[in-house]
């Protein structure tokens, strides 16, 4: 019996303000409250409350990551979607996965950073949901080898990657296998999750539009035991606006899939209920950022490496979780440069318009961070 | 085959001031596709072969003593005009093409009498050569009937759009903006090396509406942290005295005045320095900026600089904003990344600006009239 | 405003190929001036808005099964062409463009029928396609029927020029070469290293034209005096095995066949190679010398790539001189100066080539007939 | 009185021929000889043999230098041009000036090997003509304070360098002066030289047809004791051809001179009878190459950094005399990539047509020259 498991990623940074350099050893505030309460408030009340309530009435089941850096300040706005959250996982339909609480790029650098932050988000889960995860998603998708190791030292059980053109050349990305570290190794289905997450409402599209039936033969038609789905939480009511219909989509789509069969499933419920196809290793780091699938949407550039390497150097400081705070990968998404289609991506999300000004500001805040805690 | 007419006014290599070098780029690309004459003020020297008709206005006449010495520019302008209209050939023209006020008495007059369809481009207005200090009335004048003769106005950028819109009585649908090239062969480097230099440049007329008194106080800034570091003015003009008395403290310490300079020694400054500032009051376009691009070298323009509307690779202030400036010079100095990624990105974006694409543009104004 | 009638093949992103890019990025650029009919074979899947008005030609019906599958190409042609003729939308028609004989039987029954004047493009000839192994005779019949009705041939090269005039009947006089442009966005590299790679390029299908096995007796020779070398061969093609086994002795050692690559690759390719070599048999244009020139890499071409002509900063060599090409190899592996004057050099030389002048080149032709 | 010294250079290289690299440690004859021989045929009979007869027949006093290693190729044609050069020395209108045999770069990287090369020109000048020079011209008028101190040492008396604009912003050159090593310096007049050497027959000059009364009148008007025009030999019959009329304008130049009171001088006669302005330091290295009237048209790319770096580390070789006739300043001159008009006329002389070319068959030849000769 064919499954599809879809799982959301819930992240939103903290950005850092337009910080000058007047500041520096005098401002130690370095967060863009009101920018990050606005868009917060925006996409919560647009995507974060629908869909939650969407899943909660639909009995949809599905897994789910939320950061540590997003869930303090939904604390903080004292929003109602906390409790739409928690009503969710009480309903035992959702899996709660875990992560780095700061959504960072700690896997690709230093171990023992990225297991604190790990273990941080757990205590956090533990906290807030009363549930600790056993499946893992790093941040964007980030895997290798070596990762999948770290994680399972950790305790868990499953763990996500993107299934890559290289990946997908060798493996049918629509089945269970296991890492080399003995992990329980779901792949990414991209195309047909960005059929959703990109193409749901481009006009342009031959496909245009595309409507529950149609979505649930392909599926169908896919070969495999199990398609997984993995996208932004956000794409339901703000990458894809509640005009577009996808909240119409995702509400047909259970039906659609049972004419043939098809049941909606949860990572680690698949995971106990199905075996595994094979042991796949990934050596070079792959992600789902970007059309190359790597690190260059935040180390691709020598701004990004320069400040990379800066915030790095001040390791052992008197604020960790300031520091921690400015490892969210977001940051170094800012300043990217690439050319292309991507660039118009990386510039949808910059809240400071240029690579350059996010690497002036974020630099500005490091030199600051030095003086005042190191 | 209907014939343009193009009043002009320089071109090089008998002036070479981004008007000229505006027509010669453009219409060695149009005179493929049309007969065109090219009227410009007699000069003495011009042997060259161009793919244009030139046909020398001689006003002398309209003076008892030699134009060069004593008149003021506006007379000049006038007289020039004045014989234009005069001797303005008329035999098949389809369309003139006035550049700059300088020419726009004549357009409208020769429009008035033969009713040609008439395109003028604005280089720059009063305004902006004025740096909003004093505009003069007449000349604006000559403007607004430039305007107001006019089929199709074409700006440099749309930041000078915006000027018209403003200070002038037009309408925003006759107005076209169509963007400079830049001559690549004179000021490309190639592989530029972003070590520190600890050299910033400035590079323009020393007049109020560049900017470079802006230029010397974001220096005296950078320098009070900072004094390693030089900053060198390259140009001359009628600011020069009290720039050096701005600059008094650090005035051939660390901030230089180079005078004229050369397009060879230009190109060598925008390579041997670690940013490029033009803080300009108003610029209707900024050639500079593109040809310190194409030199690999990182910029710092304001917000009234025409082609930083269309540029990404840069960073932009307000002109007044002299903490602000100094500041960016101060991380561009900081951080060799953010040299190198603003120079290349910077580089290739600037390389874009080509005179085909500037012909191609003018092309499809000419087009809704022959 | 009279139209114009493009008879064409592909068009990105449904198909990729260079007589699609130049499809797209040339008409998109004359969609400003004219009213542009494009007829292309029916595909299922274009939802795309581009600026000119798609025709798309159904011709299944010419066949009782799908198209795709059995008929030769041949067939698939000359179903397109009937198709094309029956359905041609005459309205307002003032000129029609061809591209490639796959066009050339529809737009000469087209003139005949209407009498409206008739541009034709060479982007290859069956002389090129075939690197002079058995050309078809009945394509070579259509290229002439092409050359016979054409008003004005368009050449992408003087190579394909001089190809025309010694194998078709044709009047020197009717002939413009107009050469392409490169995508920069694609292939540009910022400041590349020229440390020592070892490894040299090869980039283009795997057929006698593009003179493959010349690459490989190069790399032989280079490899009998030098074993650190890398040759990589990318692209696919008939040739393939055949290819194989004249390596066989380095194969997988030091010569690899990479397959079919993404631009992505193929830029990354250009990137860490130390040269790339087109030992090309007969090879109208060569986009691929731009764009690995754009991407700052040294190039060795034979004297039949048409855009060598065009071009100063390369090394050039007979195609059958694999003697002097892997001399050519040898010292650019030898003296790092080479490689960087070549690759800066060349750079900057290949950004030259926009689409805005190959638009502007183009229109002149236009002119004469609209 | 005003005067005026007409000096000429007459040089032509040993071009190399395109050396492949097969044969390597199996030819060692490096130079182009059918190459050198037509172009040099061509020059003698356009060019030397006229001008030599036309300094002849009118009494024309010039100050003339001939490298050494064009003279070995006058020998080596059997030419008549070497017998007219004799006859007009003996005459005493001439005056024989010194320079580097190879006229090469020696004198910019190696003191010793630079005054070699002086010695050695002495001798073949004492050899074939009977004259010691005592004035000094170098490679393309390359000069500097050190420079001149090096010939200083030799004995010479006189010394020419470019009136680069920067030289001239501050000295007039239409005088004598004195170098900081005590040589009489002679500042050559490049816009009155040009007028001749490049503008002469440029129909899209203003100043086209340039007769000798109004060049006279020019000269006239120019202040100053003495105007230097120092130009290439070639300028007479190749450079501009017999047709412009450039011998007839050089045949009433001297009466038109007379006009106003000028004559035709000598450097060394000029300086024996005349005072120093002032002295002169320059401590750059200038030239009269290019625009840039630098270095730069020899070294200034890195190709000919690389080959002349080459060429350098072969000091001390088996070979002197083929070694340093790799050593002159065209070889380097071929590989320039220089943009704009100067490209023009770097490649109007570049026998290769390309710098890469010029580049590969040096560096090979080099590569056979270090394996069989060091």
């Amino acid at each position: 019996m064919k499954k599809i498991i879809f799982f959301f990623e819930v992240h939103q940074p903290r950005r850092i303000r337009p910080y000058r350099r007047y500041e520096i050893g005098k401002a130690h505030e370095y967060f863009w409250h009101d920018k990050n309460k606005e868009i917060l408030s925006r996409i919560i009340s647009k995507s974060y409350i629908p869909m939650t309530k969407f899943l909660i009435e639909n009995n949809f089941p599905c897994s789910i990551s939320i950061s540590g850096i997003l869930l303090e300040q939904l604390i903080e706005l004292n929003s109602p979607i906390l409790d739409l959250f928690k009503d969710y996982f009480k309903s035992g339909l959702g899996e709660l996965v875990g992560e780095t609480y700061y959504h960072s790029l700690a896997s690709i650098w230093d171990d023992e950073e990225f297991s604190n932050q790990i273990k941080f988000q757990e205590e956090t889960l533990i906290k807030i949901f009363g549930i600790k995860p056993v499946t893992f998603r790093n941040t964007e998708l980030i895997y290798s080898d070596h990762i999948s190791e770290v994680v399972k030292k950790l305790g868990y059980k499953n763990i996500l990657a993107e299934g890559t053109d290289e990946v997908i050349s060798k493996y049918n990305p629509n089945y269970k296998y296991t890492s080399v570290s003995n992990l329980n190794l779901f792949l990414r289905n991209y195309r047909l999750s960005d059929d959703i997450s990109f193409r749901f409402s481009n006009t342009t599209w031959n496909e245009y539009p595309l409507f529950a039936d149609k979505y649930a033969k392909w599926i169908h038609l896919t070969p495999g035991e199990v398609i997984n789905l993995f996208m932004d939480y956000e794409t339901f009511g703000e990458h894809q606006w509640k005009e577009t219909g996808i909240f119409e989509f995702m509400k047909h789509l259970p039906k659609e899939l049972r004419k043939y069969g098809i049941e909606l499933s949860t990572i680690n419920s698949f995971a106990e209920s199905s075996g595994s196809k094979g042991q796949i290793s990934i050596q070079k780091i792959i992600s789902w950022a970007d059309t190359e699938r790597d690190l260059s949407a935040w180390l691709g550039n020598d701004l990004q490496k320069e400040a990379f390497e800066f915030m790095r150097s001040l390791k052992g400081n008197k604020n960790m979780h300031v520091w921690r705070s400015l490892q969210t990968s977001d940051h170094f998404y800012y300043m990217s440069t690439k050319h292309f289609s991507d660039q118009e991506v990386h510039e949808y999300f910059n809240p400071y318009k240029s690579p350059y000004l996010a690497f002036i500001y974020y630099t500005n805040i490091l030199e600051d961070f030095q003086r005042t805690y190191c | 085959m209907k014939k343009i007419a193009v009043l002009g006014w320089e071109l090089p290599p008998i002036f070479t001031g981004g008007l000229g070098i505006h027509t010669l780029n453009l219409y060695q690309r149009l005179a493929k596709f049309y007969d065109i004459d090219l009227y410009l003020p007699y000069f003495e020297r011009v042997h060259i072969n161009y793919p244009f008709n030139l046909k020398f206005i001689d006003f002398r006449g309209k003076f008892s003593y030699s134009y060069e010495s004593s008149r003021d520019f506006y007379d000049i302008v006038r007289a020039y005009n004045e014989a234009l209209v005069e001797k303005f050939d008329m035999n098949n023209v389809g369309l003139i093409h006035a550049h700059d006020w300088i020419t726009f008495i004549a357009a409208s007059r020769i429009k008035q009498k033969y009713h040609i369809p008439l395109v003028i481009t604005f280089h720059s207005t009063e305004y902006d050569r004025s740096g909003n200090f004093y505009p003069q009335k007449r000349i604006i004048e000559i403007e607004q009937i430039g305007i107001d003769s006019a089929d199709t106005i074409i700006t440099v950028s749309n930041y000078t759009k915006c000027i018209l819109l403003k200070n002038y009585k037009c309408a925003k649908d006759n107005i076209v903006t169509i963007y400079n090239g830049v001559e690549l062969e004179l000021f490309y480097v190639t592989n530029k090396d972003y070590n520190l230099k600890n050299q910033i440049i400035y590079f323009g007329r020393l007049t109020p509406q560049k900017g470079p008194k802006f230029f010397i106080e974001a220096a005296i800034k950078v320098l009070n942290q900072n004094e390693k570091v030089k900053f060198i003015l390259a140009g001359r003009g009628e600011e020069m005295d009290k720039l050096k008395s701005i600059a008094t403290e650090y005035l051939n310490k660390n901030i230089f005045f180079e005078g004229f300079v050369s397009l060879k020694r230009a190109k060598e400054l925008y390579a041997k320095s670690d940013a490029f500032v033009l803080p300009a009051v108003s610029e209707p376009f900024g050639i500079t900026v593109l040809e310190a691009m194409v030199a690999g070298t990182p910029i710092i323009a304001s917000k009234n600089t025409g082609v930083a509307e269309a540029l990404k690779n840069i960073l932009i202030s307000d002109f007044w904003d002299t903490d602000l400036i100094a500041e960016y010079i101060i991380s561009l100095l900081k951080y060799k990344a953010l040299r190198k990624q603003l120079g290349e990105q910077g580089k290739f974006e600037a390389m874009k600006f080509n005179w085909d694409r500037t012909a191609l543009n003018t092309l499809e104004v000419y087009k809704r009239y022959l």
